[in-house]
């Protein structure tokens, strides 16, 4: 009998789902009745990420999990995906549409993670310069929104955010600018995975690693050797492992009629997780050995 | 006859260093024929620009049917009624030659959208074509369509316009006898009509035909007028240079020596059935003549190595060669002089001494590195050799009159050391002054040991400097004449495959 | 023409082949929905090369079709969804956008004697930040509930033709496309775009207005474009501003030139730009059909191009 | 010549122009840091630039200088922290595979006489592509720990020149410049790189084999451009194949064009390459400088260029 085929589909290429792969990976060992697929779409484009949703569905697959590019305008066509297969939204959530399930995290909750950092970082207060790919993405906005939300009130500032559009080059060389427009910019935030090993690189050059505090998101090994070493105060990552683990058992429980993994309201949210000086170790071997490395 | 229509007063042009028109007057009756001659350089170009309304003059007055005015634009001449046939073509490679020919005045379908009517086109260019008898279709691409038959387009453009003036920028300078004496006739039709016709030429012959009135120009100034009857090329070359030319042969100095170049049952790829044999020998200037399209350019591209050989075998001094490239003719010593400056001979942006100096740049390069000195001092020496008027070997080639630009093609090849010099067209808009200058020199050069294999569809030219002739016909060599046996008449019996 | 006719020949035989190539791989390929998508793609695409294609044989250059796309889609969004205007009106003031943006890039290519390559340049960079700024980065998009039935059916909607549900898209490019065949194969206005594009001195020479020419030639063009907007909006539905229709100026220049435009100008034709978005949108679907990974896909594209090319 | 050295002044009066108006508005500009980081972005991108204006000025385009950087950054990288290979090897590799890419782009324009536009266009698919297929995606860098001190110092390095921090990319940038100069306007090579460009014809008529010449043009660019993507790999230190140096060759050719190149080819100047990169560079400085909102810098960028141009 052919396998009942479950489908990853992810908003675009990046390092940060080679970490959720790795869960569909393990999750594929626990379930060999099952065939497991992981699809990247060649740009980060609402309508090419449908195409392939259409393209998955005509080839008569059992369950799709979708990180959508763009949620709210996508909801129409992720219904009539829905209509035919079993949908779970996972990343970024479309609460309006037909999916059975989110699974993720919530990007305002991991800014408020790093603002927790931030004020831990300056207890005296000071301003704060943070860098991001695009500005005006979901992900990008909810963390800036978290990391304002917590840090208002007190005496630390969130006084500009810088877009790149995903040029490392630029990503970089904005740091430099900032350091030379602001001299008493005094933490630097990276809100994208490639973001804080560019402030860390900036920094290492100027020499002043540890005078400006470094808050970060995502696991990048520079930002993690950096937390390693103290010159980074801490980084807020989410569990993608988890996501695509999790998330394709629950589905293939679905499929079989077992839907109480799935809370009313349909959202599961795997926490992020805080990772300083203290925990970064740990960190670090439990991710060589998910990725196998 | 009497009418005045237009009237040029004290027309001047300026440019940067250069006097182009110096208070040029000039007017042109209903049904006139003025023949315009002039040194290359004189400025007969210039000044038909004005009337064409391209060049902007300096200064003066441009009266037409009694309205004064001190410049034209293009639209505006058209309006006048002024046709221009310019000296450098301008056509429209990726159009056909109906298409060229009604640019900017296709007949249309009636309706709003502006839709061509090709049917009428057709029916309209049609007795144009046969007017010129000329030997391609309406619908042929120009792209496709040899220099001389690109200027029989250019004529037919003008003669479409039901204009009352036509200005023919040396309209003959690639044309053979046969398409020369056409045009003349049409000319003369013309002027029955009571259209005007402004005639540039450096063949003085044909001014004599057809000209009713012949204007001077030297140096930016009219020198002289002379009326019908007056007109001979002696007076016109002696108003012209200030002085008298020697009849045209100049004899070797010694009979030619050894064959430099055979071209053996060579084929090419308008006449792949038809083979071409011929040999040129040290010391000698061999003619070649034939009419329009009969495939001579074809011929002197496969030895240079522009076009690939369909077939036969070319030899070098008895060795046979192989030459795929341009450049591997030039290191053997095989120059040739393309007929279309333009687009071939020449990098119009280019100044005069880079020009001269780019086929063999590597000799005035000390390492890799060019000498700019070396070349200003050689292109100052062609200069003074060629007559080569511009005050500034730094100037670009594009802004030389027509003659001095082909000068400076010659000037190129002349620098270097021939053995083989194969020259297509070599006078093209050259004044008769200058030419013999160049006939001298290419005489020099034959008794100095080089072969000359020299393309020419000037009669005169053929006859005059040759010393034998080979006609082609349909891409064949239909006979070689010996100097005894130059005639006009023998001439243009194998041109079109008769035996004599 | 009879040399562009054997270009156009030899596309579409290489439409062919890679076609009946996917076919034997993939018989899913000529499923009517995938060819009916294929075929939307199409006409989505080959509007705005039709407007390239245009402005190259003048032998210009237009640059900001992608930006030009994001800028006017945004605003037509923006404009139903925000300012709750009415759909017509709206189409008729982002068409009218666009006509400007070509008549302001025409002007400065051919009164300010501005090299076209800079204009347009200039062009991709401005819209494309205005279009941010205008929306702050956000995307624009018009929501799950909010439905316009009328301007949906006919921008993207399908009729069922003998069967085959047809794509609004592709009757909007026919008739583009026949059009534009008309304008220029047959007019006199199309004769001189081909005459300045090939020789501007010598359309000059022959009283022809090239200035003119030229300008109407950008103003087509941004007319197009701007109809390519409208389409493209309404089919993504959503609209980021930093990426949406980035690259497209690419993927019309090279419709164009893969369909037989020189970018020196004086040559093309409107059947070989079609041809050439219509190959450009089959390599795509390819790689999706047959499981390429999806790193590939521009490199499969590049070698079917490749290829084709050389073969020819 | 003269126009060019016009040109190039008019442009380097642009370039003070928009300095001294960022300097009034903020002082900061001026700080030797900011100076040193700009000159250093200069240096990076100037010499692909240059590379691009070898094959312009033979009249073609060369549009995968983007694609090749991160194709040959990946590598670079790949070769020293995966296979532990030596950094000067694994430079004199990635400077070959430049050569050998330009090689062959040079032979598909030249010997099969396809249009520059359409290999290069392949060429930008393919490379990113193949890029993206060879670290399935996933970004390649350094790591923390791993440190080549003589590699960093000799392509990120900075050294201090009378209290200036002089980034060694402005060294090489230098170095090529002088040494393109010479080739360019002094050699008997870059005379007949402008008539090829000018007209091929009449350059070929002349005894110059155009074929090799062009091919030598893109030889030469893929060479540099190789070489720009090392010390770009060595400014980042991790590149993501999907988006890296994606739209440099729009950079380069925008400093190209701004220099005074014309894309119908035979001319330019190395002055005036370098000149339009550092008027790019400092445009983009200025964005950051001035606060202007990010979702701005492309169109400051478009209008500072368009009024420079204007004013010309
Ligand atoms: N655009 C230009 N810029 C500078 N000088 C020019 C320009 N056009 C023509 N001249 C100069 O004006 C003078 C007259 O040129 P013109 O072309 O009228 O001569 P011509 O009598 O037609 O000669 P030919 O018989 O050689 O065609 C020449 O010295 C030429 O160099
Ligand atoms: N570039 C070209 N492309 C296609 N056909 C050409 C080209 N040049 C010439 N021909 C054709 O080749 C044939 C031979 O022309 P060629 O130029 O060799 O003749 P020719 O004897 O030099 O005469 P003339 O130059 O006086 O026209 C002509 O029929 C012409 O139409
Ligand atoms: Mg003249
Ligand atoms: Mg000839």
């Amino acid at each position: 009998a052919d396998k009942k085929t479950l489908a990853f589909v992810v908003n675009g290429a990046s390092d940060f789902w080679k970490i959720a792969e790795a869960g569909v990976k393990k999750a594929q060992g626990e379930l060999p009745n099952y065939d497991l697929q992981f699809k990247y779409p060649e740009q980060a484009a609402p309508a090419v990420q449908q195409r392939v949703l259409d393209d998955l569905v005509a080839a008569g697959v059992a369950g799709i999990m979708v990180s959508a590019v763009d949620p709210k305008n996508q909801t129409e066509g992720l219904n009539k995906v829905a209509e035919q297969t079993l949908l779970f939204t996972t990343d970024s959530d479309a609460p309006k549409s037909k999916r059975v399930a989110y699974i993720g995290s919530s990007n305002t909750d991991l800014g408020k993670e790093a603002g927790k950092l931030m004020l831990k970082a300056l207890p005296d207060g000071g301003k704060c310069v943070g860098f991001v790919g695009l500005l005006g993405a979901d992900n990008a906005r909810e963390r800036i929104e978290g990391v304002k939300e917590t840090i208002k009130g007190s005496k630390v500032e969130l006084v500009d955010v810088r877009g790149d559009e995903i040029d490392q080059t630029r990503a970089k060389r904005n740091v430099e600018d900032i350091l030379a427009a602001n001299p008493n910019v005094s933490c630097l935030v990276g809100f994208y995975s490639y973001n804080t090993p560019r402030i860390y690189e900036v920094l290492k050059e100027a020499g002043k690693l540890g005078q400006i505090k470094i808050i970060g998101f995502d696991e990048d090994p520079i930002t993690l050797g950096g937390v390693k070493e103290g010159s980074i105060v801490g980084t807020v990552v989410q569990q993608p492992f988890e996501w695509g683990y999790q998330g394709m058992k629950l589905m293939a429980k679905a499929l079989e009629g077992d839907k109480s993994g799935i809370p009313a309201n349909g959202i599961i949210i795997v926490p992020g997780k805080v990772i300083d000086q203290s925990n970064v170790t740990d960190f670090m071997a439990q991710m060589k050995q998910i990725m196998g490395k | 006859m009497s009418e005045r229509f237009l009237e040029l007063i004290d027309i001047s042009k300026i440019y940067p260093g250069v006097t182009a028109l110096d208070r040029v007057s000039f007017s042109v009756s209903r049904g006139e024929v003025i023949g315009l001659v002039g040194e290359n350089g004189a400025g007969k170009s210039t000044l038909m620009r004005v009337l064409g309304g391209v060049t902007e003059p300096s200064g003066g007055t441009i009266r037409i049917d009694g309205v004064a005015r001190a410049s034209l634009t293009v639209a505006e001449a058209i309006k006048a009624g002024i046709a221009f046939v310019h000296q450098e073509l301008n056509l429209f490679d990726n159009l056909d030659v109906a298409g060229n020919i009604f640019i900017g005045r296709e007949p249309l379908h009636a309706g709003p959208l502006k839709l061509i009517d090709r049917k009428r086109l057709r029916a309209q260019v049609r007795p144009l074509l046969e007017r010129l008898a000329v030997d391609f279709e309406a619908d042929r691409l120009v792209a496709e369509l040899s220099l001389a038959q690109r200027q029989l387009v250019e004529i037919m453009k003008a003669l479409s316009l039901d204009a009352r003036l036509v200005i023919m920028d040396e309209p003959t300078s690639s044309l053979t006898l046969t398409e020369t004496d056409r045009l003349l006739q049409v000319i003369d039709g013309l002027k029955a009509q009571g259209v005007s016709v402004i005639f540039i030429t450096h063949r003085l012959n044909e001014v004599k035909r057809c000209a009713d009135r012949a204007v001077v120009l030297r140096d930016g100034r009219v020198v002289g007028a002379l009326a019908r009857e007056a007109i001979a090329p002696a007076t016109l070359i002696r108003l012209m240079i200030g002085r008298d030319l020697k009849s045209l042969y100049i004899p070797p100095a010694s009979p030619p020596g050894d064959r430099v170049l055979d071209i053996v049952e060579v084929r090419t790829a308008t006449y792949p059935d038809r083979a071409v044999s011929l040999s040129v020998r040290r010391g000698e200037i061999l003619g070649l003549a034939g009419l329009v399209g009969s495939g001579r350019t074809e011929l002197a591209r496969a030895v240079f190595g522009i076009d690939p050989l369909r077939g036969g075998s070319i030899r070098l001094e008895g060795e046979p060669i192989r030459i795929a490239e341009p450049s591997a003719a030039i290191e053997r010593g095989i120059y040739l002089v393309p007929e279309d400056r333009k687009r071939s001979g020449l990098l119009l942006d280019f100044s005069i001494a880079e020009n001269i100096s780019l086929p063999d740049l590597a000799s005035y390069a000390r390492g890799m590195l060019v000498q700019t000195a070396a070349e200003v001092q050689n292109a100052r020496r062609q200069r003074e050799r060629l007559n080569i008027r511009t005050p500034d070997v730094m100037t670009a080639v594009g802004t030389l009159s027509g003659g001095n630009q082909q000068k400076v093609v010659l000037a190129k090849w002349l620098s270097m050391r021939p053995r083989l010099l194969i020259f297509d067209e070599p006078t093209r808009g050259i004044d008769v002054g200058a030419k013999q200058d160049i006939y001298q020199l290419l005489r020099r050069l034959a008794d100095a040991g080089v072969a000359i294999l020299m393309i020419s569809s000037d009669m005169e030219e053929v006859i005059g400097v040759s010393d034998r002739i080979a006609v082609m016909h349909e891409g064949a060599i239909s006979g070689f004449l010996e100097r005894n046996q130059f005639s006009e008449h023998n001439v243009l019996e194998l041109a079109v495959g008769h035996t004599v | 023409m009879n040399a562009l006719q054997k270009k156009d020949l030899s596309l579409l035989v290489l439409i062919i082949v890679v076609g009946t190539v996917v076919a034997l791989i993939n018989p899913r390929f000529l499923l009517v929905g995938n060819i009916s998508n294929t075929a939307n793609q199409v006409g989505l695409f080959g509007v705005f090369s039709i407007a390239e294609a245009f402005v190259i044989i003048t032998g210009g250059i237009e640059l900001s079709v992608g930006s030009v796309i994001a800028l006017l889609g945004v605003v037509f969004i923006d404009l139903i969804v925000n300012h709750g205007i009415n759909w017509i009106a709206a189409c008729a003031f982002v068409i009218a956008g666009g006509l400007a943006i070509g008549a302001v890039h025409g002007l400065l290519v051919s009164r300010m004697h501005i090299q076209p390559f800079v204009v347009t340049l200039c062009g991709l960079l401005i819209y494309r930040g205005v279009a941010r700024y205008y929306t702050e980065d956000a995307t624009a998009g018009f929501g799950f509930s909010s439905s316009f039935p009328t301007l949906e059916w006919m921008t993207a909607g399908r009729t069922n033709i003998l069967n085959f549900p047809l794509p609004h898209s592709v009757v909007v490019l026919f008739v583009v496309g026949a059009v534009a065949w008309v304008v220029l194969h047959r007019s006199v206005f199309g004769r001189y775009l081909y005459a300045v594009g090939k020789n501007e001195e010598a359309a000059r020479y022959s009283g022809i207005r090239s200035g003119r020419i030229v300008v109407s030639a950008y103003v087509i063009c941004g007319g197009l474009t701007a109809l390519a907007a409208i389409l493209i909006a309404m089919y993504t539905r959503s609209i980021s501003p930093a990426v949406h229709g980035s690259f497209y100026e690419l993927y019309a220049i090279a419709a164009a030139v893969l369909g037989g435009c020189s970018l020196r100008g004086g040559e093309g034709s409107i059947m070989g730009v079609v041809l050439g978005t219509i190959l450009l949108q089959v390599l795509q679907n390819l790689v999706n059909l047959l499981g390429i990974p999806s790193s590939l896909n521009f490199a499969v594209m590049g070698t079917v191009i490749l290829i084709g090319v050389l073969a020819d």
